[in-house]
């Protein structure tokens, strides 16, 4: 039995393809103008990878802001149910998941079932999600990739408030024509996110363990100031999924359970 | 302005560290003293009752840090302040307090005390309902049952009786130390005075949180040296109006850009000690008077806009050139008045700039602000 | 992202100019301003209150770099060397980080000055959209500031909310006032922070809008933000615009729609009001100097 | 696909008639002076009784509601709140408010058939409870040049704390209001009206409570979006003889005869919730859309009790509060029996903590039989929205899931209706309800 879950997100298009529960292969792409097909796009390539034809696949699973947009699922579930899904089967122990991805920030707790029992998400505002490191990488004119990296050399806090990315940009400015060192206004922008994402995980109750998914969670340096936060460690899915893949795999999961008669 | 470092001109030091050091100073006092600590959070609260019953009233304020730990318990579009508030409960900066308690004021300011009654185990927790239509002739009565009626829990609380006395000693402390703090501002009056705002802050702000006999002595000493201090020209002098603020780090911004304010309408400034308590031989009509009298919250001010013509008289009193309006962001008392201020400062004659505070302020792009501010007012030599 | 990224349709042209009329060598004041924005520098050289030269470019993430290269490329070739300026002003972000400044102003002021010189001393009121923030400022008939506002609450009608939407549709900052100006304006869109607009706008090109539809949109959201600015402040004319955002045909004409009101073409680039501000102010305090001595 | 129907249903024959006299309160308005009349504007919860008194032709126009109007003509609501904006006032105060000052600065009424211009009051009649109450008409009154205005402060503490003390201050400010109204009109006052308006005051929201009572019934015989269309009178004028008489003698026996017949306001009922606040007026689609899921709101502590008033029965349920058996004979019994009556309004007890508010809707989620609570944190509001985050806390730990959601009641910016939807789905999916319709 094999089935697909996908995740079209605001920047990415996630598939993950599921064979009596073992994931054959993971695949990404932009998310396109077209949503329809570059998720048409993202499964083709998909299934070549691991040399399956697409009439094998029993069941489509989508998920993300723009999964209405793939008609050719067989069902659709929310991204916090299918994230829900995920996280539990990677980590059985987690009771609260955070997660972050380009637009948009979560907060689930789920029971010892991993049935959802309430779920929190950032309002009206980017300062709490992905894009925001993206936009204050440039105006620090440092690679995203090192963004991470350069804020564990910081050796001090910078409280930073600003909630408007752009405003945060300027704050960002400010900060640089002030001779701040950048590993600390890259850190202030960490702590500025997780601060955030802390707050609206708190609305919804944090309870041990607690879990990161969504691509945000790749950064070292969010998840040392959401460390710092909490006071204790998070849980980041390396196997058998990377945090950006857990809502696909989690709909992989729920196309499979639906095949099971769930 | 720049101040000279002197040793001898460090005239606010003991002030400044009240402020800072707040917490230690009131662990230390009940150390010292036996006596009960209660934190309150409007100064529409009557200290002089605490004080008749040996108790030292602790503002709470907050502490300008960013927290992530008050967002389950107040909706985000209430005012940055009553939330740092509350975050220093949640974070057991207040542990030592033995009670809380509030004078019915905004709504805002209500759910920290609120959510700390809710969250925060405390011995005692008083909610002081409070007229708000201060304007009637009915709000003198009423006010002066319901302290009536709060003097009672507290003899309840501590175990003995509050005497006439003792109300007598309270008040006379209060209005002592009202009375030597309007002294200090009589000299911001002077072409060339004698303190700064920032100074003038930390002493008012202290004043909320130290044992009222403790800075009175310090306040007497400062009365003595003050008048003969020399810190030169202020540059422009302004007034600072609006919501509540304890915020230095803006107050020392806009006076390091060579500017001075020389008085404010805060309620961690003249609101809070203007007006004494009559003498009488009423004194719990007397302290209700004095409390429904002052210069009020904007919540508490309608349906005539008296802070008006006070904040008019002060900027004439002072020779005020320029007003900064700041308020918290979403305190919906004062955006229901800042118009109102606005138009008619201007209308005199006197430049506003308006900037709503967070909990940090951005002080890059404020100074920015004012800077432009401080252009419009100078004329010198640029054109 | 990494794509669009590289290819940078959100930055403006970089620009120098030599006035060939004038000779820096008899000249009697020669001043400069220098504008050190988040986004782009400009330094100006005056002499006797005239344009000399200028250039225009990118902002570094260091401000007495992105200051020193500025005005290094404005003197290029001219002969003039630095130190015969004789006061140079910053302004802009950057204003304190000006190494060869004798006095730092702030932009607003220095925009209301500049658009004075640019416009004449008719100009009341001055809109300066800029890349992080917009100032909607009045003037006297000297272009001394006599009240102004910013933007407070959201960044939605400034520079980088059009910058971001240059590099989502991948159109050059440069085209997309023109490329805006259709035939019929669009429903207005809703969203005002500009990360949420610029998922909306995906959403309305996936809706089948073309891209100069949602450009229309946006210039139009963008020229209604700024009016309200305006209108809060109370718009007198002579009415002026300054800052990059001038060079948007498809913001302006909208503002100027909305308003009724028709804003001077200029005839130098309104995004060096700001240095030029700063050259003028410059050359007073040379003056004055000099009266005093 | 639509499964047979679970339940029978049919359109509530009230309806049409509550939009009748909804109209015609807004013409009587607009033409007030036309027939010498008074007309005079304040909030939804001031004492509507007292200026009754004045005369039987005397025509009011409550904000609140007036603001709701606006909110539905998106256009119109848009142009008030920009008008207001531009004149310096904050974007975050309450909007109701700056669509009613809106409405004045640009001289619109939101009812064109009956008047272009916004109808001017001859006097402002407020009550005080909420920090944006007396402010509100005190701005007003700037704004129309200085229209007087006279406002009752009832923040006066629980009504379960109430004193002899607190009852003589709003009392008092009564009585000098009457004499207020007095000098502004230069009409003498009538006792007898205040006392009829009194008794059709307690009719209103004794009748509107036990109508509400009647949703405890499965399946719920009305839904709240209807349910908004007809509590709206009691906010017009609560102590009018033609909202006591609607109540009473129409819709509370409409509604009972549908619980006697088993009408359904959702035909596929499977999910009962309540909300909280006001809605975002300009997207009551959602509800339609949540009953696609089979889900019914039955109501809130808002359009219970807004003008609705409850009391413990001796079983322990709630219900209406029994209408006085007191004979008025003069003013200050009048005033007094009014000021009592008005102190136990539900929706005043949060004013002063969120768990006398937490309380009461707990026990509506038990007695009338629910599934969960959607919370609508209403940036519109700072009043109704005070201690919400607090009730939402409390609500979960009596064990009912809340879904809260940010909007605003008036102003459309600032609610996101996809996004809301979305998590309306992720809602039901973690209740386990499944979507009945596509």
């Amino acid at each position: 039995m094999t089935v697909i879950g996908i995740d079209l997100g605001a920047k990415n298009t996630k598939v993950v393809i599921l064979r009596e529960g073992e994931i054959l292969t993971t695949a990404s792409a932009l998310s396109g103008f077209d949503q329809k097909a570059s998720a048409d796009e993202a499964v083709n390539n998909a299934l070549k990878s691991v040399g399956i034809a697409r009439d094998e696949i029993k069941h489509i699973t989508a998920t993300g802001a723009g999964m209405d947009a793939i008609t050719f699922a067989n069902d659709t579930v929310t991204e916090i149910s299918a994230n829900a899904r995920g996280i539990f089967t990677v980590f059985p122990s987690v009771r609260t998941v955070i997660d972050v991805g380009a637009e948009e920030g979560r907060a689930i707790r789920l029971n010892d079932d991993g049935k959802v029992v309430d779920f929190g998400i950032n309002e009206k505002c980017a300062a709490g999600a992905g894009a925001f490191t993206e936009a204050m990488a440039r105006a620090l004119e440092v690679e995203l990739e090192k963004m991470g990296e350069m804020s564990l050399k910081s050796t001090k806090a910078v409280p930073m408030n600003a909630q408007c990315t752009i405003f945060a940009e300027s704050e960002v400015v400010s900060l640089i024509h002030q001779k701040t060192p950048k590993e600390d206004i890259i850190r202030a922008v960490h702590d500025a996110i997780a601060d955030r994402i802390t707050s609206m995980a708190r609305r919804v109750g944090i309870e041990k363990e607690v879990a990161l998914s969504g691509g945000v969670a790749n950064n070292i340096g969010f998840v040392n100031s959401m460390t710092r936060n909490l006071g204790y460690d998070l849980l980041v899915p390396r196997d058998p999924v990377m945090p950006e893949f857990i809502p696909a795999y989690g709909a992989a999961l729920l196309a499979q359970d639906k095949l099971n008669g769930g | 302005m720049q101040l000279v470092q002197k040793e001898e001109n460090n005239f606010f030091n003991q002030f400044k560290d009240w402020y800072e050091d707040r917490h230690e100073y009131a662990k230390a006092w009940k150390e010292r003293t036996g006596g009960k600590v209660i934190g309150y959070f409007c100064t529409y609260v009557p200290e002089e009752i605490l004080y008749a019953a040996n108790i030292l009233p602790v503002r709470i304020l907050g502490s300008h840090e960013p927290q992530d730990v008050t967002e389950p318990h107040i909706f985000a579009m209430f005012c940055p302040f009553c939330r740092d508030c509350l975050a220093q409960g949640l974070k057991g900066r207040f542990d030592y307090l033995d009670g809380i308690m509030i004078a019915q004021s905004c709504l805002h300011i209500r759910q920290a005390y609120t959510s700390w009654d809710l969250h925060i185990p405390t011995d005692y927790s008083y909610y002081l309902p409070h007229p708000m239509h201060v304007q009637s002739p009915h709000a003198i009565p009423y006010l002066k049952d319901e302290l009536i009626q709060f003097k009672k829990s507290l003899e309840k609380w501590i175990g003995h009786p509050i005497t006439e006395k003792d109300l007598k000693n309270g008040s006379e402390l209060m209005n002592k130390n009202r009375r030597l703090m309007n002294q200090v501002y009589e000299l911001r009056k002077k072409p060339n005075p004698p303190l700064t705002g920032l100074e003038a802050m930390y002493m008012v702000v202290s004043s909320q949180m130290i044992d009222k006999e403790e800075h009175n002595s310090e306040l007497e000493v400062l009365l003595q040296k003050l008048p003969s201090r020399d810190i030169g020209d202020p540059g422009e002098r302004l007034i600072i109006i609006g919501s509540e603020d304890d915020d230095t780090k803006f107050i020392e911004m806009v006076e390091d850009l060579g500017a001075t304010f020389v008085t404010d309408d805060h309620c961690t400034g003249t609101r809070y000690f203007q007006e004494e308590v009559n003498p009488s031989e009423d004194l719990m009509t007397a302290i209700a008077e004095r409390y429904v009298k002052r210069v009020p919250c904007p919540s508490k001010d309608w349906p005539k806009r008296t802070r008006l013509d006070h904040i008019m008289r002060m900027s004439k009193e002072y020779s005020v050139q320029g007003a900064i309006l700041i308020q918290q962001k979403f305190c919906d008392p004062h955006e229901l008045d800042t118009p109102a201020i606005k138009e008619k400062l201007e209308d005199k004659g006197i430049s506003t700039l308006f900037l709503e505070f967070d909990v940090t302020v951005p002080i890059g792009q404020f100074k920015t602000r004012v800077e432009a501010f401080l252009e419009i007012l100078r004329e010198e030599d640029l054109f | 992202m990494a794509n669009s990224e590289s290819k940078e349709y959100w930055r403006w042209t970089e620009s120098r100019w030599t006035n060939p009329d004038l000779d820096w060598k008899n000249g009697d004041i020669i001043s400069a301003g220098v504008d050190v924005g988040s986004v782009s520098t400009q330094s100006v050289v005056m002499v006797d209150g005239e344009i000399f030269c200028y250039a225009n470019m990118r902002t570094g993430s260091d401000s007495p770099d992105s200051a020193n290269n500025s005005m290094n490329w404005a003197l290029d070739g001219t002969g003039l060397p630095l130190d015969k300026i004789e006061y140079a002003v910053g302004t802009g972000y950057g204003r304190v980080n000006v190494p060869f400044a004798k006095r730092a102003l702030t932009e607003i002021a220095c925009h209301a000055r500049g658009a004075n010189f640019m416009y004449g001393p008719s100009i009341r009121t001055v809109l300066d959209m800029g890349g992080q923030d917009c100032k909607a400022i009045r003037c006297d008939n000297r272009g001394k500031v006599t009240a102004f506002l910013m933007n407070d609450k959201c960044a939605a009608g400034t520079g980088r909310g059009m910058e971001v939407f240059a590099d989502l549709l991948q159109i050059h900052i440069n085209d997309v006032g023109q490329m805006s100006l259709v035939d019929e304006e669009p429903e207005p869109v809703s969203s005002t922070c500009v990360v949420f607009a610029k998922s909306e706008a995906v959403a309305l090109l996936r809706k089948g809008w073309t891209k100069e539809t949602v450009l229309a949109a946006y210039c139009g959201a963008m020229a209604h933000r700024v009016v309200t600015l305006l209108e809060r402040l109370g718009v007198e004319n002579d009415f002026a615009i300054t800052g990059g955002i001038a060079k948007n045909i498809g913001v302006v004409s909208r503002i100027e729609e909305e308003l009724k009101i028709t804003a001077p073409e200029p005839s130098i680039d309104p995004q060096l009001a700001g240095a030029i501000g700063g050259a003028l102010f410059g050359k007073a305090l040379v003056e004055k100097a000099k009266k005093k001595a | 696909m639509m499964s047979k129907a679970k339940y029978p249903s049919e359109k509530l024959k009230s309806w049409g008639k509550a939009k009748i006299l909804r109209e015609n309160y807004y013409r009587d308005f607009a033409e007030a002076h036309d027939k010498g009349g008074i007309r005079w504007a304040g909030g939804a919860w001031s004492f509507d009784a007292i200026p009754a008194g004045l005369g039987e032709d005397v025509w009011c126009l409550t904000g609140e509601p007036y603001g709701a109007t606006i909110a539905f003509n998106k256009d119109l609501a848009l142009e008030c709140q920009e008008a207001i904006e531009t004149k310096g006032y904050a974007r975050d105060l309450c909007s109701y408010m700056r669509n009613y000052w809106g409405s004045i600065i640009l001289n619109k009424y939101a009812w064109p058939q009956f008047s272009e211009e916004f109808p001017k009051p001859d006097f402002m009649w407020q009550d005080h409870i909420c920090c944006s109450h007396a402010k509100w008409y005190q701005v007003a009154s700037d704004l129309e040049g200085g229209i007087p205005m006279y406002s009752i402060d009832v923040s006066v503490g629980p009504y379960e704390e109430l004193t002899e003390s607190r009852i003589n201050y709003v009392v008092g400010q009564m009585h000098d209001g009457i004499k207020w109204l007095e000098k502004q009109t230069g009409r003498d006052y009538d006792d007898e009206l205040l006392i009829k308006a009194v008794h059709n005051e307690f009719r209103s929201c004794h009748y509107w409570a036990a109508i509400c009572e009647l949703n405890k019934t499965i399946p719920a015989p009305l839904d709240e979006k209807t349910m908004y269309a007809l509590y709206v009178l009691g906010t017009l004028r609560k102590s009018s003889q033609w909202t006591a008489d609607f109540y009473e003698k129409e819709l509370y026996p409409e509604v009972k005869s549908r619980v006697e017949r088993g009408i359904a306001a959702v035909e596929n009922e499977q999910c009962r919730i309540m909300t909280d606040t006001q809605p975002p007026w300009a997207f009551l689609k959602v509800f339609r859309y949540m009953e696609k899921y089979g889900c019914v709101s039955i109501g809130s502590l808002y359009t219970f009790s807004l003008i609705g008033l409850w009391e413990d029965r001796e079983d322990g349920t709630w219900g209406p509060r029994a209408i006085p058996e007191i004979e008025i004979s003069n003013r200050d019994e009048a005033l007094r029996a009014l000021a009592k009556w008005n102190l136990s309004k539900p929706e005043w007890q949060h004013f002063y903590h969120p768990k006398l508010k937490s309380e009461m809707m707990i026990r509506i989620a038990r007695e009338w039989k629910l599934n969960g609570a959607l919370l609508h944190f209403n940036r519109g509001c700072e009043g109704l929205s005070l201690g919400i985050a607090e009730n939402r806390l409390a609500i979960q730990k009596a064990g009912f899931p809340v879904m809260p959601f940010e909007g605003n009641m008036g102003d459309e910016r600032e609610f996101d209706l996809t996004r809301t939807m979305t998590r309306i789905d992720a809602f039901m999916e973690s209740l386990g309800i499944k979507k009945l319709v596509d």
